[in-house]
């Protein structure tokens, strides 16, 4: 769950969030419109993870089309070999960017394959969070719309 | 029968899940023949357990495909347990369980 | 089989000399898949049978990507239960086509007594109707589901379809196929052989068409377009709707002919529908 | 080929519409193009999604009262026809051409 709506809830229901706030380590990745509904990728990652500041490294190795067959269903995967605690997925271009977090337990591998709907053509980055840093990799995927099979 | 189908396979103490859930994931965005747009409808929180311990847990927007798919691994071994639900905006709720491979 | 079939063609050829002046239904192959041999030298010919992605390495990738969980399994379940569901007569469609209804390679076939092609969808719906049941739409929906559920139990066996050569109505029929495939048509004016064989592989607008070598092998399938099933006959609908051409009645006899026809030219390919396609 | 087909199907829209300029009602003359399209379609089988929305939009811009259109709209539909009997006619023997060398 992203800190900062932890807080929120914190500050309005006193007593009953203090356990939540406690064990903020065992939280899961949590639905919110604070995250999903944001029109700017930079705040959906703020409200995600309490930051925005994002340094791009090659151990975030995203998969995506350069040219997606077709725009309804983008096969996207990400994964890295850093220890990671979440890893996200914003689409540029989208409405709202962000598209999906997921949260890595320990145990878990750091990687997640999904299959996204993108608009038009538009960069995606793939996020990952390791030792409370933002690591990030992106690239573009071009999305054509017409022609017999479209 | 379930909305969610799962593969899950014990590949060298890895276990490698695959889930592909019926679902419309309806954006907001279209509409419908009369031209009034279809509400949206779409899973928010997708979370995996097993024998009783979260292994994975997700966050989906409207940007997800119809029918989501979702790939991931974790340490584990086959005969484990492992349970995948899904809860949507509407608050509906479904789930699976299955045997690791 | 490439060898085979260019060797029943040899063949032929030696017995009598004017077997190559009126060039016969395994000639057509023959020359058929040559085309795209020598068109797409890349690709190895057991490959055609996968559409489009046969031909282009990069929409490949995605496609194995949905392929590692693809969206007609949900349809290939649905079609099971169909398929085992007792008739008010006591009868399923597992008393026509056997427990695991793996009969894609019979069709389709020349029925001789009837004097036409018979396809797969035609026959389920025949043993629907046989045994009192309600004939299923034969472009997509339940249908699909059971057509998806046989080809799937189906995956493997090879395209071997017959012109038999005691009835010369069964190459008139796919003589009408094979009209229908070299013919312009629509608005648009274009043949399928104008998109799927001269220009095969090249872009029309933004989509690379599909080799017509291999477009009969991997039905039904899951577009991405469609969001859902269909069958064959939808598919050629659609074809015929994007040139602007009325299309025809699924499974009347014009398409059962062209399936004839696609199907014969695919022959020595594998059935492995169902499948997910752009 | 798509332009050429345009350029064809203009001039015959051109031709035709000189042909029966003055003579007869509007309806009269959409009803001439839908018969014209039955006629094809039985003699020759060959039938275009085209033509049917244009005699669609001929009889709507009738109904609409703007006479103007509607024949104008009905004689584009019988150039389409004329347009498809010779496709019908050129490809009776042009489709051996497109065979496989």
């Amino acid at each position: 769950m992203d800190r900062r709506s932890v807080l929120k809830i914190a500050g309005a229901v006193s007593a009953a969030t203090a356990t939540v706030f406690a064990m903020p380590r065992m939280a899961f990745a949590a639905y919110s419109d604070a995250i999903f509904k944001q029109k700017a990728g930079a705040d959906a990652l703020q409200n995600a993870y309490g930051a925005n500041a994002t340094t791009p490294s090659d151990q975030v190795k995203l998969k995506a089309p350069d040219i997606a067959e077709n725009g309804a269903v983008v096969p996207v995967s990400v994964e890295t070999d850093m220890e990671a605690e979440s890893i996200a997925i914003l689409i540029t271009e989208n409405p709202s960017p962000m598209a999906i977090t997921a949260d890595i337990p320990a145990g878990t591998k750091a990687m997640v394959k999904t299959r996204c709907r993108m608009g038009k053509t538009t960069q995606v980055t793939a996020v990952v969070k390791s030792g409370g840093k933002l690591y990030t990799a992106s690239k573009e995927v071009k999305v054509t719309i017409g022609g017999c099979g479209g | 029968m379930s909305s969610i189908r799962i593969k899950a396979k014990d590949r060298k103490g890895l276990v490698d899940v695959k889930c592909l859930m019926k679902h419309n994931m309806e954006t907001g965005l279209r509409k419908d023949k009369s031209g009034k747009k279809i509400p949206e409808h779409w899973i928010q929180d997708v979370s995996a357990e097993s024998n009783g311990k979260t292994v994975f847990s997700a966050a989906f927007n409207t940007s997800i495909s119809k029918d989501p798919y979702l790939s991931f691994a974790f340490a584990g071994k086959k005969g484990d347990s492992l349970k995948i639900s899904w809860k949507d905006n509407t608050g509906a709720t479904d789930s699976a369980e299955t045997v690791i491979k | 089989m490439k060898k085979i079939i260019s060797q029943v063609a040899f063949g032929l050829l030696g017995l009598s000399v004017s077997a190559a002046v009126v060039a016969g239904p395994s000639e057509d192959r023959a020359a058929f898949q040559k085309f795209y041999e020598n068109r797409f030298p890349d690709t190895p010919v057991a490959d055609f049978q996968n559409g489009v992605y046969s031909i282009l390495p990069a929409a490949r990738e995605q496609w194995e990507a949905i392929e590692e969980f693809p969206p007609y399994e949900l349809s290939i379940e649905r079609g099971e239960e169909i398929y085992n569901k007792t008739f008010a007569n006591g009868m399923s469609l597992a008393s026509c086509f056997g427990d695991d209804g793996a009969v894609r390679e019979k069709y389709p076939h020349w029925d001789k007594d009837r004097g036409m092609v018979v396809t797969m969808e035609l026959a389920i719906n025949e043993c629907l109707e046989a045994n009192g049941e309600k004939p299923l739409k034969y472009k997509k929906g339940a249908m699909a589901d059971v057509s998806a559920f046989m080809s799937y139990n189906s995956r493997g066996q090879i395209l071997n379809v017959e012109i038999p050569s005691d009835d010369p109505r069964a190459l008139a029929a796919y003589e009408m196929g094979k009209e229908q495939w070299y013919t312009k048509r629509g608005q648009l004016n274009f043949a399928c052989a104008d998109c799927h064989m001269h220009t095969a592989g090249m872009l029309y607008r933004a989509d690379t068409v599909s080799p017509g070598f291999g477009h009969a092998t991997s039905w039904p399938v899951f577009r991405a377009k469609w969001q859902e099933m269909g069958t064959l006959h939808r598919r050629f609908a659609g074809c015929h709707n994007n040139i602007r051409a009325n299309p025809y009645k699924a499974q009347g006899e014009e398409y059962r002919n062209l399936e004839y026809f696609v199907s014969y030219m695919s022959n020595g390919l594998e059935f492995n529908g169902p499948a997910a396609r752009k | 080929m798509n332009q050429g087909m345009k350029v064809i199907t203009l001039g015959m829209a051109l031709m035709s519409s000189v042909a029966f300029a003055g003579n007869g009602t509007t309806a009269e003359h959409i009803e001439a193009a839908t018969a014209a399209y039955k006629q094809v379609a039985k003699d020759t089988g060959y039938q275009w999604t085209v033509t049917v929305k244009t005699i669609k939009a001929a009889q709507k811009a009738l109904d609409a009262g703007d006479d103007q259109s509607a024949r104008q709209l009905a004689h584009e539909a019988m150039a389409l026809v004329e347009a498809t009997r010779t496709q019908a006619k050129v490809e009776s023997d042009n489709w051996k051409m497109r065979l496989p060398k």
